[in-house]
């Protein structure tokens, strides 16, 4: 993998500890490779994150984000519902920005859901390929760096 | 020492067996609350997990899930550890039991020891190490392995020649040459054997070559070579420290032999040989690896898929017996069998190693000093395996682990948690009965008094 | 309850903070994707960092001990290791951390196995690369981690097990006699389970139902335990320790003054599934003579409400649904298995009258005891053909998927044993017939099964080895034929030679399916595996939990089990109710929400998106000699979702252990480009 | 078509001394084990295989049981005591009476009793013959042979030359089933039955030599992983008995004469060696039976001490009557001598073309018949490549 | 003058307790010799030019197995290095820093 040399897009997964993240430690049991540009942080529900935060990691340099909730497996009453419609309230703010919206995107992923949690990895990595660095289409509402 | 501080407290349970069963049995019950002493008759606890590589079928290094769970006991309040200990009688009395225990001498003060390893530094004599399988190297003064509970030396008289270094080693002066065997007894109510197993002894078939051929090594040996801490540090062959390229697992070579007196099967070896398997293709990618056997038993929660697993990896299948092991003039061993799928054919082929998935036998016999009898295949007897698969004919004492049978780890570890489920309700119950028996004393007391 | 814990935060944020970072090895799995030692040398000059270390194996008593030794002589104060899933040994050093006198929350745990050396094979820089900025991230949080107190819960000393079987009565039995109330609840009207359908059964050849009847009595002597019948539970709430547990029960219909009477009563017929289907029963009747409650029940699905005559009145019989509720401290779920059923057609099932499978074979036997001569579709049986692994171990893509479209690529454990048993069964009550054993690999794996397998062999059954992707078919034999059915299959035994077997009845040695609970699955938020049983947290850290806290599983709910291995799994559970109740309290990890009251105006969009009763409250406090409105959270009551966190404006309310602040320094060390760090050797 | 499945040759099998053969479970460990296994021989795992499934047919055809020289490693090493061993001698015995045409084999192998009833009968042939000659002569039918009493006069009490008569008489007759068994062997096992591709006449005779060989030698037994003595044993066993044969089927006129010759003449010294031989082996086949010595001989069927038996009482009958004779013991050797006839001729009957005896042409012939087998595949595959060739 | 005293006790002791285990101690001196001299000789073979396994057994006239164990030993503690491959087989050295 000559290819790794140089910095990619990075990919940031926001990953339920009751589903998306216990589905990737699946994927680790099961030694199935996927790229390395991708990170996971455990979150109990994602219904934690507002708007803000989410074009903060855009700003911060984040690629894309994939948020792995539980959906209705969720342990949290109202928590993916909430989750959704955070994320949906994003996606215009994103527009306004000048960032593809596909950028973020929200995946049901259960604890055994590997072949999902691949398959969503994998199409993001792809689009990732197509559209490149973040930085490169954002309009930055302020002067940063 | 500790034995003061039992005079004081009163234990409730004895687990006789620091293995993986032994130590789940014993934090069970600690966590319940009830005090346990566990007696080892090895330097370190851990028993023969702790020597394994990954396991089956998650391949999670095996030290990840045993080291965890010895410190656990080594730090519990509810648990006394008592290594290089045997159990030399048990007295039955109505508190309970009453149990002899030999500590045996590690020739230095246990509790000044700090595992610093000085003396082992120093000591002249190279020994072949034995939690190695010999194939790796110790001292005549050690800490058993490199994540012993408790990381305290044992020195070996057998192999000590008395020059008196690692005394003048020693940074706290521990070590005591003239040290004596002590006795010391434990009085509980209830004991639970987890006395684990032993293998098939490598030499015990001489078709395979009756252990003179040294590379032909068994299941035990390969997961030493496996484990990151193991002798070489890589996978060599023991006879002149070649990289296997071509590596054979022979199925049954200790079980399902009447030729060798067992008639059972391991239950494990399949699958650890599978697990073997998977490892070697991760650290020789370019090795051939074939498993002649005769019964996949890959009968366990994910270990179908397991097997399947390996099979697409390229580990061959070869169904047949390995009748013979021979070895030719580099010293690879020549397996001699008839492919019993593939039209019948004998063949002979070449390998550069062998693997003797040896099987498991039972490792102590329970009826001098516990009074419980052996079933038909050595294991400890159970009367009601379908009611009460961890108790023994004798009342307050239960069994677990390989020590009633082979059984895998996963099978162990929750059998260790039933037996510590039975001595717990067995306690229960007694002292339940004892109340009841008081209040009915009390009252009739007062009957007296009307 | 404990008190929200924020006050304390503050003071504690001025101490210096001094992190220990350690990089586990784990034994190689991490090692050998990742260059352990480069991401030690990378996190030994992040700000605050003290030390850094690596260790074969962090999670030994030699690795813990250096964590501990860092402690105590380097005053480190915040620590984290990198190593396999925070689910495997977060805890283990939350304890470790303890242990040297440190709060356990300020300890941070990096997955660095499961999510980066384990799928990350042949890239090594970029594993380590990962592992880098993974770290780093880690480190980041690691520095705003405060001191956390868990919550304290007073557990209900009260368990409730959801399956009246084996496994189920066992684990009440166990439980009750560790002095815990149990509830046990079962669906169907009378206990036992599969295992009363059971004839003798290995490895004692022992009365199956006798065993059980003794089992029984126990658990409904016992005062602690409390049972249910006819059960089901339809809704759960609350946690550990105290769950709030909704249970509908249906009426029995009978009272014991006409039990006898009724079963005598003309009335109308339906299969009994106790007999798969073999026979009919009336719709009112008792499962079998034995069984437990002695009182016949009312089939409610197949009972028309029409007047049955007992004791010469017409008698109309109500059902009564009874709804309760119940508070338990720990629920066990023993739900068990049911019969892999064969599509139609399946190696000629339900299209042959002479293919039958194993489960209704042995209740077919148990009908009549005493017969000498075995007759099936009105044949007397000589040739008897047994086939293995029907609905197991089957392939996707390979085999036909079974009627559900689900392939059961797992063996099901006991049915090897079980149909050797059986063969042995039929060789010695029907000494003339023959024997023949379509099979793979033969798996008599536990302590006498071997002994079955030698018996059959002696007892001249015929085995037959076919390879597993070449199936045997069972077909009709053409007409004048000796022998109703033919099974053929290429005998890997024989060079691969097809064979045929002329059989009377051929025996299919189905499978093991979990249950149908997807229900109480989802009530319960607990995970199935990819085999469709329930999953355990891990099959040898914690074999018998799941992933919620108090909800644990018994016996072939999990998995295919023997009844000896069901009755050790349930003690096993029995032992983990025992310890989470045992002490009448439960710890709760504190991750829930609180407010700073500074930051907080009061505007209560927290409480509107709250979803929880009692979980924020709005408080009149009085700040500065001004009464305000602030919220004020209940730790017991908050889940932690944080979902009020995203509603509020002001930043004020956050979940603890998890803030948002600690998100936004993660992604910025994780939008680093620590590509030039790796500018060393591979 | 698909093999069907037939049980009831295994119960058969079990009838010709098969024992735990049902207790295989095919691992082949006893086909690995058997040094003379090989690509082209392998056995006893597929014999055994044939008999569980019932293979009639294919067993019928198999050479593979005359390949074995129990040896034993088979069974001493079976993981689950199933003694191949014994399964291959049991395929023997009952493909001895499978080549036996009129059935009389498989009669006398399946059942004891018509073992003795056998036995008895044809031992009543010599002395019926012999009491019609004598009350023959004295009802004066005719004037042959007074019984001499004051001196030993055997071709007096059974002259020589109606005796050789009579053994060769029986012996054609027996020669001729012989012939026929054989015939069949050849037809059951060279495929000349089921229409199979001839193998042309060349090769039989280029392979003649094996057939040789192996009759006087059976070499192939040296390749067995045993010690030696065995096969120097049978050796000699086999020269005492063919040397005894051919005394008395071939020169019984030179043999039982009432003079009696100085020591080095060769009647004397080749009845000497033959009779020597014959009673060491026999007598040490019977007690190896009796101890159960070794594997090979741990089971013993009722038809394998037959002919051993035969051989040691024959052998001790002759010696006897030889002693007497010498004596000068008229009646005890005449006695002797009809207790002589009688057990040779029931020897001759009862294992001639249907017993073990037999084994002494089976065996040869097999070896003959692979080693011709694979010689003519050799020979097809040539022939191929130079078809191929030419096209 | 105590510290004498206390030499001489020990020393006292040490006698005593090689008269108790006579048997072991002469026995594990026998080995220790034997070792001593193998470890010298292996030493010896390997200092000028990395060898496998095979070749020191070859130049040594050793069983290759047992010249596996005592460079396994020597390794263990220091004495001996891998230094590469030759084909299959780990070229083994002096390490740098003598023990």
């Amino acid at each position: 993998m000559a290819e790794n040399k140089k910095h990619k897009p990075k990919i940031l997964i926001l990953a339920t500890i009751s589903g998306g993240y216990a589905g990737a430690d699946s994927v680790g049991q099961l030694h199935t490779d996927y790229p390395t540009n991708t990170y996971i942080l455990p979150v109990l529900c994602p219904c934690i994150f507002p708007e803000e935060f989410y074009l903060r990691c855009f700003e911060q340099g984040i690629d894309a984000i994939l948020v792995m909730y539980s959906g209705t497996d969720s342990p949290y009453k109202g928590g993916p519902e909430r989750t959704a419609v955070m994320i949906n309230q994003t996606y215009p703010l994103m527009k306004e920005r000048g960032i593809d919206t596909r950028r973020l995107r929200l995946a049901a992923i259960c604890t055994v859901c590997t072949k999902p949690f691949l398959k969503e990895v994998t199409q993001m990595d792809t689009l990732l390929k197509g559209i490149g660095f973040v930085r490169d289409e954002m309009t930055i509402p302020e002067a940063v760096q | 020492m500790m034995e003061k501080l039992l005079n004081t407290l009163k234990i409730d349970a004895l687990v006789v067996g620091g293995g993986i069963a032994g130590m789940q049995s014993a934090l069970d019950l600690a966590d319940q609350g009830y005090q346990v002493a566990m007696v080892e008759k090895e330097a370190s606890i851990g028993g023969k997990m702790i020597a394994l590589s990954k396991v089956f079928p998650t391949l999670d290094c095996c030290s990840c899930i045993t080291t965890p769970k010895m410190s656990a006991v080594a730090h519990h309040e509810n648990i006394h550890l008592f290594t290089y200990c045997e159990v030399q009688s048990v007295e039955e009395n109505t508190n309970g039991f009453k149990t002899t225990v030999l500590q045996k001498p590690r020739y230095l003060d246990a509790d000044a020891c700090t595992g610093c390893r000085m003396c082992e530094y120093v000591c002249p004599i190279d020994l072949r190490n034995p939690f190695d399988l010999n194939m790796g190297a110790t001292r005549a003064v050690r800490v058993p392995f490199s994540t012993a509970v408790p990381q305290i030396a044992v020195l070996d008289m057998e192999n000590c020649i008395l020059c008196g270094k690692c005394e003048k080693a020693c940074p706290v002066g521990c070590i005591d040459f003239s040290q004596q065997p002590k006795l010391f007894t434990l009085q509980t109510d209830t004991i639970i054997l987890a006395t684990g197993f032993e293998t098939t002894k490598r030499d015990a078939k001489k078709e395979y070559g009756a252990g003179e051929l040294h590379n032909v090594i068994d299941g035990l040996m390969m997961e030493r070579l496996l484990a990151p801490t193991g002798p070489y540090g890589r996978i060599i062959r023991p006879g002149d420290g070649k990289e296997p390229d071509s590596i054979a697992y022979v199925q049954c070579a200790g079980s399902r032999d009447k030729t060798l007196g067992v008639e059972y099967c391991s239950r494990v070896c399949c699958m650890y040989a599978i697990k073997q398997a998977m490892l070697i293709s991760g650290s020789l990618p370019l090795a051939d690896i074939t498993i002649y056997y005769m019964d996949i038993r890959a009968f366990g929660k994910g270990y179908e898929q397991f097997f399947q697993n390996a099979r697409a990896m390229g580990v061959e299948f070869v169904r047949g017996k390995v009748a013979k092991i021979t070895q030719d003039d580099h010293q690879n061993p020549v397996v001699r069998f008839e492919s019993t799928d593939n039209g019948s054919k004998v063949s002979e082929r070449t390998h550069d190693l062998v693997v003797l998935s040896t099987g498991m036998l039972p490792s102590y016999d329970t009826k001098p000093v516990y009074r419980i009898p052996a079933g038909d295949d050595g294991f400890v007897y159970v009367p009601e395996p379908n009611s009460a698969p961890c108790v023994t004919d004798r009342e307050g004492i239960f069994v677990t682990g390989a020590a009633a049978g082979p059984m895998d780890i996963v099978d162990s570890i929750v059998m260790a948690g039933a037996a510590a489920m039975e001595s717990a309700a067995y306690m229960s119950e007694k002292q339940d009965q004892a109340e009841i028996h008081e209040q009915a004393e009390e009252s009739e007391m007062e009957v007296a008094h009307v | 309850m404990s008190e929200s814990t924020n006050p304390k935060k503050k003071e504690e944020k001025d101490e210096e903070v001094r992190i220990g970072v350690y990089t586990c090895y784990c034994g190689g799995n991490i090692s050998d994707a990742v260059d352990c030692e480069h991401v030690k040398k990378v996190m030994t000059d992040l700000p605050n960092v003290v030390v850094s270390r690596t260790d074969m194996s962090m999670c030994s008593d030699a690795g813990q001990a250096l964590i501990e030794k860092d402690i105590k002589e380097k005053g480190i104060n915040r620590v984290i290791v990198g190593a396999c899933a925070p689910s495997l040994h977060e805890q283990t050093f939350r304890g470790t951390v303890a242990r040297a006198g440190l709060n356990p929350y300020l300890y941070h745990h990096v997955g660095l196995r499961e999510q980066d050396s384990w799928v990350s094979h042949g890239d090594y820089r970029g594993a380590t690369c990962k592992a880098l900025n993974l770290m780093t991230a880690g480190v980041a949080k690691t520095r705003l981690l405060a001191p956390l107190e868990p919550i304290r819960l007073e557990a209900e000393k009260h368990a409730l097990v959801i399956g009246g079987g084996v496994a189920g009565l066992r684990t009440a039995l166990d439980t009750a006699r560790r002095g815990i109330q149990v509830t046990l609840i079962e669906k169907s009207p009378f206990l036992g389970g599969r295992m009363a359908q059971l004839g003798k059964v290995f490895p004692t050849d022992e009365d199956a139902c006798a065993t059980l009847d003794k089992l029984i009595q126990k658990v409904a002597s016992h005062p602690k335990v409390t049972i249910f019948t006819q059960a089901e539970v339809t809704g759960v709430s609350g946690y550990v320790g105290d769950y709030q547990i909704k249970i509908l029960q249906q009426s029995r219909g009978i009272n014991n003054d006409i039990a006898e009477a009724v079963l005598d009563a003309d009335m109308p017929k339906v299969p009994d599934a106790f007999n798969y289907g073999l026979t009919e029963r009336k719709v009112i009747y008792k499962a079998y003579p034995g069984c437990y409650p002695p009182t016949p029940a009312v089939d409610w699905a197949h009972y028309n409400g029409e007047p049955i005559i007992v004791n010469g009145q017409p008698t109309i019989f109500y059902n009564k649904p009874k709804n309760f509720d119940l508070k338990v401290g720990a629920i066990v779920v023993a739900t068990g298995f049911k019969p892999y059923e064969p599509r139609a057609g399946e190696y000629g099932y339900k299209e042959l009258p002479e293919v039958v499978t194993l489960p209704q074979l042995i209740r077919y036997l148990e009908l009549d005891k005493t017969t000498r001569t075995l007759t099936w579709a009105g044949r007397a049986v000589n040739d008897i053909a047994l086939i293995h692994c029907v609905g197991s171990r089957d392939t996707e893509g390979v085999h036909e998927p079974q009627a559900d479209g689900q392939v059961n690529n797992y063996c099901s454990r006991v049915c090897c044993t079980a149909t050797l048993h059986m063969a042995n069964e039929l060789r010695e009550r029907f000494p003339d017939t023959n024997i023949y054993d379509f099979y793979e690999d033969i798996r008599t794996y536990g302590r006498g099964h071997e002994t079955y397998y030698q018996k059959a062999l002696e007892g001249m059954v015929r085995f037959l080895r076919y390879r597993g992707i070449e199936r045997p078919e069972v077909v009709a034999a053409p007409e004048g034929d000796t022998h109703p059915v033919l099974v053929r299959a290429k005998d890997s035994l024989s060079q691969g030679e097809e064979m045929e077997v002329a059989a009377d009845l051929v025996v299919l040695a189905v499978g093991m399916m979990p249950t149908q609970v997807d229900e109480l699955v989802q009530m319960l938020k607990i995970s199935r595996g990819v085999d469709r049983f329930l999953a355990e947290v891990h099959p040898k850290l914690r074999p018998v939990e799941t992933a919620v806290n108090g909800v644990i599983l018994a016996g072939t709910a999990q998995g295919p089990m023997t009844i000896q291995e069901s009755v050790a799994a349930a003690s096993a559970a029995a032992v983990k109710v025992a310890v989470l109740l045992g002490q009448g309290e439960v710890q709760l990890d504190p991750f829930v929400a609180y407010v700073d009251p500074e930051k907080c105006d009061g505007n209560g969009a927290c409480i509107e998106v709250c979803k929880y009763e009692d979980a924020i409250k709005m408080e009149t406090v009085t700040i500065n000699g001004k009464d305000v409105k602030r919220a004020v959270v209940t730790p017991a009551n908050c889940a932690g979702c944080g979902g009020c966190v995203s509603a509020c404006p002001n930043r004020a309310i956050d979940i603890q252990g998890w803030t948002l602040d600690q998100y936004d320094a993660m992604v910025d060390a994780i939008a680093l480009d620590l590509w030039d760090l790796m500018e060393v050797p591979a | 078509m698909a093999t069907r499945v037939d049980p009831t040759l295994l119960k058969e099998m079990k009838k010709y001394g098969a024992v735990g053969v049902e207790k295989c479970f095919n691992c082949g460990n006893c086909t690995a084990i058997c040094p003379l296994t090989s690509d082209e021989y392998a056995f006893p795992r597929n014999m055994i295989r044939m008999v569980q499934i019932g293979n009639t047919e294919k067993l019928t055809q198999s050479l593979d049981p005359w390949l074995c020289y129990y040896c034993g490693d088979c069974s001493a090493t079976c993981p689950k005591g199933a003694e191949p061993g014994e399964t291959m001698m049991a395929a023997r015995r009952w493909l001895t009476a499978k080549y036996d045409i009129s059935g009389h084999g498989a009669r006398l192998y399946t059942s004891s009793k018509a073992t003795w009833k056998a036995i008895v009968g044809y031992a009543l042939i010599p002395l019926i013959l012999l009491v019609i000659f004598h009350v023959s002569r004295t009802l004066g039918l005719h004037n042959y042979g007074d019984i001499v009493t004051d001196r030993v006069d055997i071709n007096a009490f059974a002259p020589t030359m109606w005796v050789w008569a009579i053994v060769l008489i029986d012996f054609t007759l027996l020669g001729g089933r012989l012939l026929r068994n054989v015939i069949n062997m050849f037809q059951l096992t060279m495929g000349t039955k089921s229409g199979k591709e001839t193998i042309p006449l060349s090769v039989y005779i280029a392979e003649l030599k094996t057939l040789l060989t192996h009759a006087f030698t059976q070499k192939r037994w040296l390749d067995c992983g045993e010690d030696r003595s065995r096969w120097i044993k049978h050796l000699f066993l086999v020269t005492g008995y063919g040397t005894m044969l051919v005394l008395i089927v071939g020169l019984l006129w030179w043999f039982q004469t009432d003079e009696i010759y100085p020591i080095y003449h060769p009647q004397r010294w080749l009845g000497y060696y033959a009779a020597i031989v014959l009673l060491y082996t026999s007598g040490e086949a019977l007690i190896g039976r009796i101890q159960k010595k070794g594997e090979a001989l741990k089971f013993s069927h009722h038809s394998d001490w037959l002919f051993p038996a035969f051989l040691f009482v024959g052998t001790l009958t002759g010696i006897l009557l030889h002693a007497f004779r010498y004596a000068g013991w008229a009646w005890p050797t005449y006695i002797i001598y009809t207790i002589h006839a009688m057990i040779l001729i029931a020897m001759l009957d009862t294992e001639v073309g249907i017993g073990k005896w037999t084994h002494m042409l089976y065996r040869p012939l097999a070896v003959y018949f692979q080693a011709v087998k694979v010689r003519a595949e050799e020979y097809n595959k040539k022939t191929a490549a130079a078809l191929a060739a030419a096209n | 003058m105590n510290k004498k005293v206390e030499a001489r006790a020990r020393a006292e002791k040490m006698k005593q307790l090689r008269k108790e285990h006579k048997v072991t101690v002469k026995r594990t001196q026998g080995l220790l010799k034997e070792q001593k001299r193998i470890h010298r000789d292996i030493c010896l073979t390997i200092r000028d030019t990395p060898k496998t396994i095979p070749e020191i057994a070859e130049v040594m006239e050793m069983p290759s197995h047992e010249v596996l164990w005592h460079i396994t030993a020597l390794k263990k503690y220091d004495v001996v290095a891998e230094e590469g491959m030759c084909g299959e087989y780990v070229l083994y050295t002096r390490a740098e820093e003598e023990a």
